[in-house]
């Protein structure tokens, strides 16, 4: 029998395991249907603010020399509202909306603007590492984050994921705090701060000087924090950084990881990354006898 | 070690042209960019100002390129304003480039539009029996007819400036030209790049003749290399599947010749 | 004139830029003569316990397929006692004694046995991201890190560098409770935690699991820490993370660095590596106008 | 994309031959490790054991290669009882190699040191006179001496095994023979891998005679490519420097033949 790659994240149901990255083409419906069609199992979309955000000046991204990206576009959006007009004509795409925000009634009055869109499920952003008073700056307080999961699982019976990253609070604190206000679910890793200066100009590359690095550099990074979560916790995992091969995904769902997401690596390999990923974890299931992915996620543990 | 496309390198402006009051070419030595094909843009960084995408001018010189830029708000005028021994940053080449048809060529170009179609002329067959257009809003703002004609000296050629104003040239818009043209003649590839609407246009003049036509389309780019979905017109990114698309397939595009998205990614009409 | 490359790191004066960064190559005086003929401006040791440690079993370290290695050889060390004996004759090279240890008692323990030594200074790893009870257990507990570098500097007048790394208490706040306490200068980065598995075999690759990630895929989080710190705190910093050529140097000296320290360089690209980076730092300085290492620090910020 | 040599690839024993009670060859395929040089050496991953360096024996299909390990510790215990199917981790190969000379050669191998020693007999020329002198505690013990005869079918050549006790072959020290052998011939070059005190005798009496020699060391190893210095002789790294050294660098070295350290990284006397 042929194995399936489908796979469920808690109570989100996935056709395919691999899906889009908050932040990566995710500002169009219709860029969403051409990825869909190409195989990703669902898509994150941009992650939205209450009002549009232009985000930072150019450059606001750039390619390592060794591999890798380093960004910090600022979070730039067409903001909720007009987003939710945008997705409501989907029926078809499984679209996970990515949120960032301040305060917990920030994150109320986005979930609202959605009330008439089919939605997978809510990302929250607790965890772009370059832009003030939002995304890591609330997730590294604790407090804050008790508040915004609190109110926002008050707010909707739609599935909510905490997407973490590595700030001042440890992230596996804010996993904590997050599954006790009730999260369903946890994306590891969002983009690891970083800089890159270039000696000629003697400047910093980024207009914002900071910006998040993401792609192959930080696998190991990303999969040992799933690792981690999966030891420690008992919570539904979402793993992202640096996947661009099907052998990476692998590698998400051994340490005990129910999905993944990939960004850069579209970037890095276009569109076809999708199939190629999919069918390559297929192949790999083939050959070494699971017929599932739950039957692959964390049997790394194990050894 | 190879360089890495996505990596910027750092260049020195050499030479300042002025083309018109608004439009200068800053020439630099970069071996990768001297050579890009037709279409293909280079992101430039104007450093502690802006980074902007580029088509990438030839230049007559071996091993060395050139931006052609039209002075429009702060970060274009910056570039605008650069003085020869000054850095720019690039990186690219990026996009894709036009399919080269061979026989009766016909190029419509407005504006820094023009930058690509130059290069495309130093891909002409001897044989190619080639139309220049060149759409402008009035005389001060014409430029490259020469550097068109001279490109063109072993063809049989001509080249054809619009303006608006009638203050050169013909009077009159360049898509009513194109429109002319397409009327009775057949030609065996169009090629566009210029403002939206006269690309929108001289695409439909074109295809509703049946004839092979391409454009370079321009939208807000910020990556350059298809992540951060800045670029997208219908299900199309522009910098990674494009810039240069097929006529039939644009017309199909609910969004080329009607929005462009603005800094925040919302549309907004032409 | 030619630009001169040596430079000091507070009351610290190198001939020369660039050190060999704790834990490679650093069990042999003889060696250490070999790669201070080679270019390096000083030599760290490998961390020192009290008593000679065996490490964990291979595998120990391997490379990643895109770059950059994990290792987790568990701190094997012959010991302070063993290795002061060693260092004994020394007298031409700077040498920098790391010590690693769980309780102020340790470091003076040990640092009494080089006092019949020459040591340029004491490197504090409070920054071992795979090592239970030392390293960055140690630095992740700020209490325990004031008593540690309050007796350190009580007990020796030598100066002492402390060297963080990403654990679970933020390294920005680690370095401003050392510099409390008089720290001398800060080494940023340690290796940072990260694990691989091998999917054919379903494990983790390292008998320990979990590693530490060094080389090109930490410089840039490397590299935003040091311009970080020396953003905050007014403290002399050592550049450590992903360093292989004379621009990745420069760029920590432009962030804010007085020396930088290189490690898996040089298992990349062998003992020739100090040479190179010194002559490519020397010929940039000559082309942009340097004449000093000093009038290029920090010169990003200004930007 | 070339495989990087530092990352761990997974092979699949494919045979187990029994060369001696405590010594086996697994050979596995992988091109990689098929053409490596005489010297060169593997890191060896036994899942869920550990990691040893490891010559790489030659094997005589194609694409293949093997390990001679002898059971030892825990570790090489765990190799020894692997099954055909089991998954082994390669990464390297690591090291430099033998310094061929031609003429007269004789080769000195005890042990497993004799792995590279075979690999090194593939690389003689067929005008080469050979000399392989095995040796080994007892009769029980002697390997590869039927396999040197083999490589060597085109060769003017003698394989000569000495055991401790007389049990096969000549009785005695290797190293008598050796010294015996450098007495009354002159050898345009001298290969020598094995135990310690037997290559420094080897290396001595070579030396002294003004010949040509080379020996392959071994280490406590844990990386294999110079980082973490547990292979360190003197000012040299087995790994990265080595494993094969000439002669009269080695005797320079005041480590060879008399200290290498434990895992802590403390020398010991052999
Ligand atoms: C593929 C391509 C090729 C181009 N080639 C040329 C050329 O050869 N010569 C030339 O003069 N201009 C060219 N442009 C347009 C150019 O990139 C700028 O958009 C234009 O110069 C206006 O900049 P500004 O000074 O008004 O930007 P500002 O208002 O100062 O804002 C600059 C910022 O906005 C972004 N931005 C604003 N408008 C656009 C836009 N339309 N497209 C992309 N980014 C935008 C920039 O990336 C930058 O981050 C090209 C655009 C594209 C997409
Ligand atoms: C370059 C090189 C090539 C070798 N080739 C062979 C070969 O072809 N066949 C063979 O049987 N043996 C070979 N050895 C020796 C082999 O690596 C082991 O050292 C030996 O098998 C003893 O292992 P053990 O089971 O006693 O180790 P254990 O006591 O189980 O301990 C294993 C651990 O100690 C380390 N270790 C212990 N002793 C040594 C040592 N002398 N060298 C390196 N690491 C050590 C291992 O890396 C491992 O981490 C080679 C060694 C080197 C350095
Ligand atoms: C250009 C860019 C924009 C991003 N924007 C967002 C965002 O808006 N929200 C978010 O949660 N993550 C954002 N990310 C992080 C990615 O979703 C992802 O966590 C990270 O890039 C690591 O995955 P990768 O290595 O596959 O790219 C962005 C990443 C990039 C490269
Ligand atoms: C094999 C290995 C062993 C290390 N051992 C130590 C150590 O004992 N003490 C320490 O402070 N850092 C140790 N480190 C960390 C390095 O000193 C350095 O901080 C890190 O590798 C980043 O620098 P790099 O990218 O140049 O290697 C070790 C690193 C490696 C790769
Ligand atoms: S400019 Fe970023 S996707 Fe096209
Ligand atoms: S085995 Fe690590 S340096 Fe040689």
């Amino acid at each position: 029998m042929e194995p399936s790659i489908s796979t469920s994240v808690g109570s989100i149901n996935l056709e395919r395991p691999v899906m889009l990255a908050s932040g990566i083409l995710g500002i169009s419906l219709d860029v969403f249907r051409r990825l869909h069609r190409n195989g990703a199992g669902a898509v994150v979309t941009k992650s939205l603010s209450k009002e549009p955000w232009e985000g930072y000046p150019n450059p606001t991204i750039f390619g390592l020399k060794n591999g890798g990206w380093i960004n910090a576009v600022g979070l730039s959006n067409p903001g909720a509202p007009y987003f939710a007009k945008m997705i409501e004509p989907n029926n078809e795409i499984p679209i996970i909306v990515s949120l960032v925000g301040s305060i917990p009634e920030d994150f109320e009055f986005m979930i609202k603007q959605f009330e008439n869109c089919k939605i997978t499920a809510y990302e929250l952003n607790l965890s772009c590492p370059h832009v003030a008073k939002v995304g890591l700056e609330v997730g590294d307080d604790p407090e804050l984050v008790k508040k915004i999961v609190t109110v926002v699982k008050n707010t909707t019976k739609i599935p909510i994921i905490a997407k973490v990253g590595l700030g001042t609070t440890h992230y596996l604190d804010t996993v904590g705090t997050a599954i006790e206000c009730g999260i369903d679910a946890i994306t590891a890793l969002n983009t690891i701060r970083a800089m890159a200066i270039n000696v000629d100009t003697k400047r910093p590359i980024l207009s914002n000087k900071y910006g998040g690095l993401s792609g192959p550099p930080i696998k190991p990074i990303a999969l040992r924090c799933v690792y981690e979560i999966s030891s420690k916790y008992d919570v539904p995992i979402i793993g992202c950084g640096g996947i661009s091969t099907w052998e990476d995904a692998v590698e998400f769902f051994l340490a005990g990881a129910s999905a993944v997401q990939i960004g850069s690596a579209i970037g890095d390999n276009w569109i076809g990354v999708f199939d190629d990923i999919n069918s390559g974890i297929k192949k790999y299931m083939s050959e070494n006898g699971f017929s599932t992915i739950r039957e692959m996620i964390g049997v790394a543990k194990k050894s | 070690m190879q360089r890495n496309p996505n990596h910027t390198t750092i260049c020195i402006v050499e030479k300042v042209i002025d083309e018109t009051p608004t439009v200068r070419t800053l020439v630099f030595s970069d071996d990768v960019m001297s050579k890009v094909l037709p279409g293909q843009f280079a992101m430039v960084w104007i450093p502690g100002v802006n980074e902007l995408p580029m088509s990438v001018m030839i230049s007559n010189e071996l091993g060395k390129a050139a931006f052609t830029v039209r002075k429009h708000g702060p970060a274009s005028t910056a570039l605008f304003n650069l003085k020869a021994g000054q850095q720019i940053g690039v990186r690219g080449p990026y996009g894709n480039s036009f399919d080269l048809k061979q026989g009766k060529i016909l190029l419509v170009g407005g504006g820094t539009g023009l930058v690509p179609m130059m290069r495309l002329l130093t891909f002409m067959n001897p044989q190619d029996d080639v139309t220049v257009l060149i759409g402008a809003k009035t005389k001060d703002e014409v430029f490259f007819e020469d550097l068109a004609n001279k490109l063109l000296t072993k063809n049989i050629h001509q080249v054809i400036v619009t303006t608006d104003d009638g203050s050169y040239g013909e009077k009159g818009y360049v898509t009513d030209m194109v429109k002319k043209l397409v009327d009775v003649n057949h030609y065996d590839g169009v090629y566009t790049c210029g403002p939206e609407i006269m690309m929108f246009k001289t695409v439909q003049y074109a295809h509703s003749k049946g004839l092979f036509v391409q454009a370079s389309l321009e939208r807000m780019m910020k990556c350059g290399v298809g992540i951060c979905g800045s670029c997208c017109v219908g299900e199309d990114l522009v910098c990674r599947d494009g810039t240069v698309f097929d006529g039939d397939h644009l017309l199909s595009n609910p969004e080329f010749g009607h929005f462009h998205r603005n800094k925040a990614g919302i549309p907004e009409i032409y």
